[in-house]
């Protein structure tokens, strides 16, 4: 029976491996998903044959529970919400292997320092942290608290001594230090532990929440490993690995995705509101955007429109641009290049571009011809452009005043593609940088359409 | 009031200065067009059109000009037979390529006629500006017509080629002066598959050239001259001397040399000295742009093709006339934004020299010449 | 070889299983590859049922019982989650 | 042996039959040359660079064809005064065009002084003969002469332009007979800009013409005529009325157009009628490639540019001489691979008609008209 | 002590992982491989440490012999005898498993069925074929034997027996079936086991050798790993099962690059002489690659000439061909074009379409300029030309005999981009196909084009 | 758990790890990749030392001794040859 229980384990590890690994491309992914979810079926059968079970009744009422609440919020929430409620679900996952944990100190407060003292006061502390932590990083997100960064003097040094602190009073509840009532101070050390997760969540910005998010998964693998570890349990002990080892190197993808290290995450104090990133350049702040963010935008609407300018000819980048658009096309979105009267630095500038990429004459518009066409335009991507669509022209101190400009700030979003917030041949700032629906991309027009070129590529 | 516009009697000239879509904004604005019958035929605009546009036609210059109170032009009426500034009513505007600088005969002549004469050179290159702006869309016709020319003329062809009968190896071409024709000749003659090289003296355009995928040729001292409002200044001598090295060594190679160096109000600098023409292959072939303005080449004679040690130097004289649809066109949407600038609403017309158009690019009024660069100029 | 080396090597594979699992993913799945793995770590279910069937006295019940349900909610919320979102992936 | 190449007499001829590098493998292959002195100056081979590739110079014609065995020449001698055949001696060797199916006359003069005549028309086109290929060179430089032509003649600009002064639409191409000829003008064509369009009567074009990146004018039934050895046969009567509705459908919107079509040995097909013509706009330009073998047009005239119906209709004569520097490259390098043929080992010539060069290209030898083709046509 | 020792084993485990994953790729893979011999190391000295040994001698004159053996042969073989020496190599290897599995038989002849007894016998049996078959595949690669298949009638149904028998030997020597010596029925069982790996290799032909080697290979280590539940020993069995697994995995790849299934190879009797694929298309085999193949072939070379034909026009994919050449060109590859005269279809097609993608002329090479430089090319990148490098033009009966060709065939490595093995304008067949080192890649050349610019994007 | 279960946890483990680990090699390394595994095979050695030093008679002495040989060529050389080849894939 043993022995059966345990390769049910082993059968169970080996189809989380290959669930999570079908998780990778979206072609497999849902069965992915199917097969995790039977995995961890097969395990909770061969425990519940394998354990004498003593109180039915209360296994039931806590799996009813829970599985209703799981079950209705899944269900419910707006696809929006998705991140926060990982976030939560996350941290009741961390929690119960908190709470194991907990069970097992209870059951025997003098345990002392030993394997199992040891990996008991490990799964608590993750456990715990992730706890709360998920819990802060869902506040910030459901907007149930502010989004930015929550900092004060000194922030980093007291965090450490708190950390300290946890790591103190773990020894001290296995007898270690202190000499008081384990128990007490196993209860002020879970309450320390609870209060680090907060403490390590708040300097986090609400458009870093996703990466928080996905570190605190991987805690709750390592707390689900070390709980493992505390009753002796095999598959707790793999499928918590995997998911610690599997959830790290998802963080570190997505950082590497906002071109962040992880550090910098941490300790940053980043990531404002929603995206919001006061830079070096300029005194007044833009929103950011990378490749790939930029690759969403314009891979899932219906229309979007290029506006070349003289930073595309500069870069030489003409031929990656007919490849993001040629991209897009390829997904249904509807292509068009505005070019401007008097875009680059002769007339015809443009077109000797794009008739040397080879696009097609009628996928260019002038002016005139597109002006109207802005407010119904889902996306405008500007590429080295800038005179051309700095909206001060339509204030009649400007110096570039009557000058007609392209109206692509009527458009839902604008994306300017370009290497600094240096201004063009007028010289002057332009107002177009700075709003709410823009997202400034920076970089040598010819590495980011190339960068675009391959995130383009890789939507699913 | 009335707009005329009569044919164009400068030799060889076939634009028009009005084209029917431009009689549409002008009627719009409030004003009557009146065009001499044939005008515009050589510029692919007959009659019809410009009586469908609700233009009226006039069987003669005379009858066309006669009350009108403004007059559309590109090339300055002639003083001489037949007088077409006689035509010109006292009190009228005329607009038009005036040549302010080069000749003075003409500025006093339309002075003392009392004629508000507004010249399409003096338009100032702001922003603003941009769609008025003549010379620019002028000179993108002469720099493509030019690289265009240059092919024609040279007895190679301009891509590489690797075929069973062997291999060609691409042309190359020098580009001296990279203003607005300049850059367009650059972008044409790269088209057609040379090896373009190109020079100028203002730093700005190492950048702009290399945007279109030619190489810029470098000195290795700097040779950089940047004059107003994005003109070129005269070069200082030792500057000059520089230069003038730095195109020796350069040229050697060249098979189309296309020079477009220009300073406004100035004689063209010299680039190309007949030693340079000389050490040149034979069968090559430069095209000066500058050739009105006394030629970038030592060679060159305005208007002819001499064969010079075996090349051939080309001075073409008004080469936007051989594009003339396209010119007409272009030509025709700046004098006609320029007119925009001039009307009221309702259609009378407000002279406002605070307009920072108007202002610079309006040379006589009112029997005096108003324009203070031109004024300076006459009197030197 | 103890216990606690057994459990270190088998921890140490699964490490190296999991961390070789993920190699790339394309960023439009990082979301619910996330949520997948996050449901995994609802294992912890197990713990809990083996914790909640030895308790013994009140609080570990609470505790066990507690375990089970909010484990609960991760594993039943987490798949279903996924499942949601991956649903969204037309294949093309 | 002794092979001659004089300078050739054609009006308006500027290119010559074996230029510097050329005289250099003739040599090497154990051949002694004499050139006309000043034969190559036109075509860019000044007389030094003939005697540093070791060729002879000769003071006139008659000194350079004294005891030649072999002949150069692009265009065929003239039988009329001076007489060139006159001076070739009987039994010596002649390459050239010589366009047997168009000139029984000069054929039997030439079978008549027992020269052996090889024609450059006739070299087959089989893949190992590519590079002998002449027609193909002179076509290659005819096509993009003719895009470069067109552009130079056309008011308007090709290629599209956005600019202040108003946008410019890409113009539009035409080109009928995609052929070597034809398919190079596409390439210069789309290379200046314009949007071309084309059309050819054998299938296999299409996708030539698609993989220039313009596109092929699709009949709602099927025209094609596919001859032998690559080239097109004539069309039926009702295929040819189908051709022609098409052509004017497409024509209208046309600026420029292109004829190329060609039919070996018959004259070329009318693809343009004059109510085509009257169909476009004033100011096109069409230029008939085919306007020695008659033309595709109907209002061609040879070597002349007619305006009919506001349309500029330009038949222009061998236009390979317009780019002589590298036509004559192209066609030295053809006729000295073919004079490989017929050199043995160490220098002697070998005349065999076995070879699946030389013997359909050889058209008459020993006093005969060898060529069965050229026999039968002459019979007819 | 114990733990420490276990600890060790754990590191060089950890190390091998890591080594192989270092193996991946050619800018990591030196590295790896010598992390992989470093916990080699770690491995042996822990074990000696942890060992008491008896005989010094006997043990360090197997090492001085086998050192000194593997070194040499290392030093000195033939770059291209490689296949071989890894092919005895791993003879040795699986030969040392069988030979631990085997002394501990003779240490316990009465073992009997058991938890040991199975795996002594499994190590035996995977060992002992291992040993014998990677001989034969040496004596086939090296021409000691013949490379064409060895087949005879009913060859298959005898081997089954042949399997059959040694299973039945195994169990008889522990004691199952039947009552004899068990010391004499082990040695049988040996016996028959050797013969087995000879029989399973000898219906494989020479050129499948490759393939054949790397299935042995993972037996080797799957026979490590059997050792390692022999001797209870960790490092064994995780290395073991380390090589044995990614030993598959490799020879899966191996056969999808021969477009061949690992059945196919293993009862074809195929692979004639030289890695021969009858596959579907046209009468002779090639071999075909993926894009990603193709991108590892051409990113890790010194000099890759491009030879551009016909179907590049008609697949327009010059834009796409210009990106790969400028991605090739970044990572330090010098890239050259070879234009034919005749490629495509009118004169100069070629430069029309490079030059539209703007790809500058000195790097354009015409026949006679470059067609001594293929002798010194590492790769030739032929993109929908046909004719212009078919070599039956040197055959002068050929009807396009007396046309130079392009010499692409001298080159180390050809890869050749088209839909399918049609032939081009002559219309004639092309051995350039069929050659020992061409690789087709086929596809539309637009397609494969862009499938190549990710990839060689992704390369390390 | 026994013996043999830990010994099969630990394989399966590993074996995932090392299927994870090969994913997509170029074929160009195919030969070095497998010549390198092949030499990490050659662990065999440790067993065999084991074998070796606590043999029993000649017969087991002469198996031991002959393992080790022969485990060591396989390492050796293994390891040397996969770094010849590997030499020849120049840094960029
Ligand atoms: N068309 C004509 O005939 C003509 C002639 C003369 C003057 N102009 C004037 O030129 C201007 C044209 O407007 P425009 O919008 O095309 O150009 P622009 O206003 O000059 O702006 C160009 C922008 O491109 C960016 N850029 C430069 N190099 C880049 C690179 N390698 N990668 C990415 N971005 C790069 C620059 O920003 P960063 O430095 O931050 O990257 C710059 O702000 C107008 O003001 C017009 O009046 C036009
Ligand atoms: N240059 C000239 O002046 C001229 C003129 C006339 C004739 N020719 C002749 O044309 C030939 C030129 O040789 P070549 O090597 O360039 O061409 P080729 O021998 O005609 O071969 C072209 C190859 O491209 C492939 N292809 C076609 N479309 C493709 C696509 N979309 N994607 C990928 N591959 C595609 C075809 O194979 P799949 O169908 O398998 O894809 C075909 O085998 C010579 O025989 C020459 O004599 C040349
Ligand atoms: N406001 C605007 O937006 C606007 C409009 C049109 C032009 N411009 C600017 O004005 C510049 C000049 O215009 P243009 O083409 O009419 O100028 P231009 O015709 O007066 O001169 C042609 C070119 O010759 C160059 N040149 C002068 N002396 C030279 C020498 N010794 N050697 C080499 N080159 C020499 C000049 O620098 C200039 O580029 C344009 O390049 C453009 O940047 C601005
Ligand atoms: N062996 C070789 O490799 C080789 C060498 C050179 C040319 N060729 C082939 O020969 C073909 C023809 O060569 P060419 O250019 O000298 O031909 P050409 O000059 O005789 O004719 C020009 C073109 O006109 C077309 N034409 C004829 N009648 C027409 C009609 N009624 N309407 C429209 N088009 C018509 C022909 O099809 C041909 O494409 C080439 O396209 C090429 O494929 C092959």
């Amino acid at each position: 029976m043993e022995t059966f229980i345990e390769l049910v384990y082993l059968l169970s590890a080996v189809l989380f491996v290959v669930g999570l690994k079908r998780l990778q491309s979206p072609a497999t992914a849902r069965g992915g998903n199917a097969l995790a979810s039977l995995a961890m079926l097969l395990a909770i059968v061969a425990t519940v044959v394998d354990t004498e079970i003593l109180t039915w009744t209360g296994i039931l009422v806590g799996v009813a529970i829970g599985g209703l609440l799981g079950g209705v919020a899944a269900r419910r929430v707006e696809m929006t919400d998705m991140p926060q409620l990982v976030g939560i679900f996350n941290g009741f996952g961390g929690g119960a292997s908190a709470l194991v944990a907990i069970a097992e100190f209870t059951a025997n407060p003098t345990v002392g320092m030993g394997t199992t003292g040891v990996t008991i006061m490990i799964g608590t502390l993750i456990g715990a942290v992730t706890f709360t932590g998920s819990f802060v990083a869902f506040a910030k997100l459901q907007g149930l608290m502010t989004g930015n960064p929550i900092t004060f003097p000194g922030q980093n040094p007291f965090n450490l001594v708190v950390f300290l602190g946890v790591i103190f009073l773990a020894a001290a509840s296995l007898g270690v230090a202190l000499s008081a009532d384990p128990m007490v101070l196993f209860w002020i050390f879970l309450g320390t532990a609870l209060l680090l997760g907060v403490l390590i969540v708040i300097p986090i910005g609400g458009a870093d929440m996703p990466v928080v998010i996905s570190l605190l998964n991987s805690y709750s693998g390592l707390a689900a490993s070390a709980a493992g570890f505390v009753i002796g349990n095999m598959v707790l002990i793999i499928s918590g690995a995997l998911v610690g080892a599997s959830g790290l190197i998802l963080t570190q993808l997505m950082c590497k995705g906002m071109n962040r290290s992880l550090a910098n995450v941490a300790f940053g104090g980043f990531g404002g509101s929603a995206g919001v990133d006061r830079a070096q350049i300029g005194q007044r702040p833009v929103r950011r955007a990378d490749a790939e963010a930029v690759a969403a935008e314009l891979g899932y609407v219906n229309s979007v429109v290029v506006v070349p300018g003289y930073g595309l000819a500069v870069a030489q980048a003409q031929h990656e641009l007919r490849k993001v658009g040629d991209l897009l096309e390829q997904r249904g979105v509807d292509v068009k290049y505005a070019i401007h009267p008097v875009a680059g630095r002769m007339p015809g500038h443009m077109n000797v571009l794009l008739a040397e990429a080879d696009v097609s004459y009628d996928k260019l518009f002038d002016l005139d011809e597109i002006n109207s066409d802005f407010g119904s335009t889902d996306a405008v991507l500007v590429v080295g452009a800038n005179d051309v669509v700095n909206p001060s022209a339509r204030d009649p101190d400007s110096i570039i005043a009557g000058m007609p400009i392209l109206d692509v700030d009527a458009a839902r979003r604008v994306i300017i593609m370009k290497r600094s917030l240096s201004p063009g041949f007028a010289g002057i700032d332009n107002d177009l940088f700075y709003m709410e629906h823009t997202l400034m991309f920076f970089g040598d027009a010819k590495d980011s359409m190339a960068d675009l070129v391959r995130e383009v590529r890789e939507l699913a | 009031m009335k707009v005329a516009v009569v044919k164009e009697t400068r030799p060889g000239e076939a634009r028009v200065a009005l084209v029917p879509q431009g009689v549409q904004v002008l009627l719009k604005a409030g004003l009557s067009v009146t065009v001499e019958a044939g005008c515009g035929l050589s510029a692919g605009a007959p009659d019809e059109e410009y009586v469908e546009a609700g233009a009226t036609l006039a069987g003669s210059p005379e009858e066309a000009l006669a009350g009108a109170g403004m007059v559309l032009h590109i090339n300055a009426p002639s003083l001489a037979d037949p007088d077409e500034l006689g035509l010109l009513g006292e009190g009228a505007i005329l607009l038009s390529f005036l040549d302010p600088l080069g000749n003075p005969d003409r500025i006093r002549a339309l002075a003392s006629r009392r004629i508000t004469a507004i010249s399409m050179e003096m338009v100032p290159r702001i922003t603003r500006a941009q769609s008025m702006d003549a010379l620019s869309s002028q000179a993108t016709v002469a720099g493509y017509k030019a690289a265009l020319m240059a092919a024609d003329s040279l007895p190679k062809f301009l891509p590489m080629f690797t075929t069973a009968a062997g291999t060609i190896r691409p042309a190359k071409a020098l580009i001296l002066g990279a203003g607005v024709a300049g850059l367009q000749a650059i972008a044409t003659a790269r088209r057609l598959g040379a090896v373009v090289e190109a020079f100028d003296v203002r730093p700005a355009v190492k950048e702009q050239v290399e945007s279109l995928g030619a190489t810029f040729l470098e000195a290795d001292e700097e040779v950089t001259a940047e004059g107003e409002g994005g003109y070129a200044a005269e070069l200082s001598e030792d500057q000059h001397k520089k230069e003038l090295e730095l195109i020796a060594g350069a040229i050697k190679a060249a098979d189309i040399v296309i020079t477009t160096a220009q300073i406004p109000g100035r004689e063209a600098p010299l680039l190309i000295t007949e030693e340079m023409v000389k050490s040149m292959r034979p069968g090559s072939v430069i095209i000066d742009l500058a050739s009105e303005s006394g030629g970038n080449c030592a060679t060159t004679r305005m208007g002819e093709t001499v064969i010079s040690h075996g090349v051939q130097v080309i001075g073409p004289v008004n080469l936007p006339a051989t594009i003339p649809v396209h010119a007409s066109q272009m030509y025709s949407k700046n004098i006609v934004t320029l007119v925009g600038e001039l009307v009221k609403e309702g259609g009378g017309i407000e002279l406002d020299f605070d307009n920072d158009v108007v202002g610079p690019a309006t040379v006589t009024h009112g029997g005096e010449i108003v324009n203070e660069r031109v004024k300076s100029a006459l009197e030197a | 070889m103890g216990e606690l080396m057994i459990g270190l090597y088998v921890f140490v594979l699964a490490t190296l299983a999991g961390r070789e699992v993920i190699t790339k993913v394309p960023p439009t799945l990082h979301t619910p590859l996330m949520s997948g793995a996050n449901a995994i770590s609802g294992i912890a279910i197990v713990g809990a049922i083996v914790v909640a069937a030895k308790a013994e006295g009140t609080l570990q019940t609470a505790l066990g019982i507690a375990a089970i349900a909010m484990a609960t909610v991760n594993v039943v919320g987490g798949f279903m989650v996924t499942d949601r979102m991956l649903s969204m992936f037309r294949k093309r």
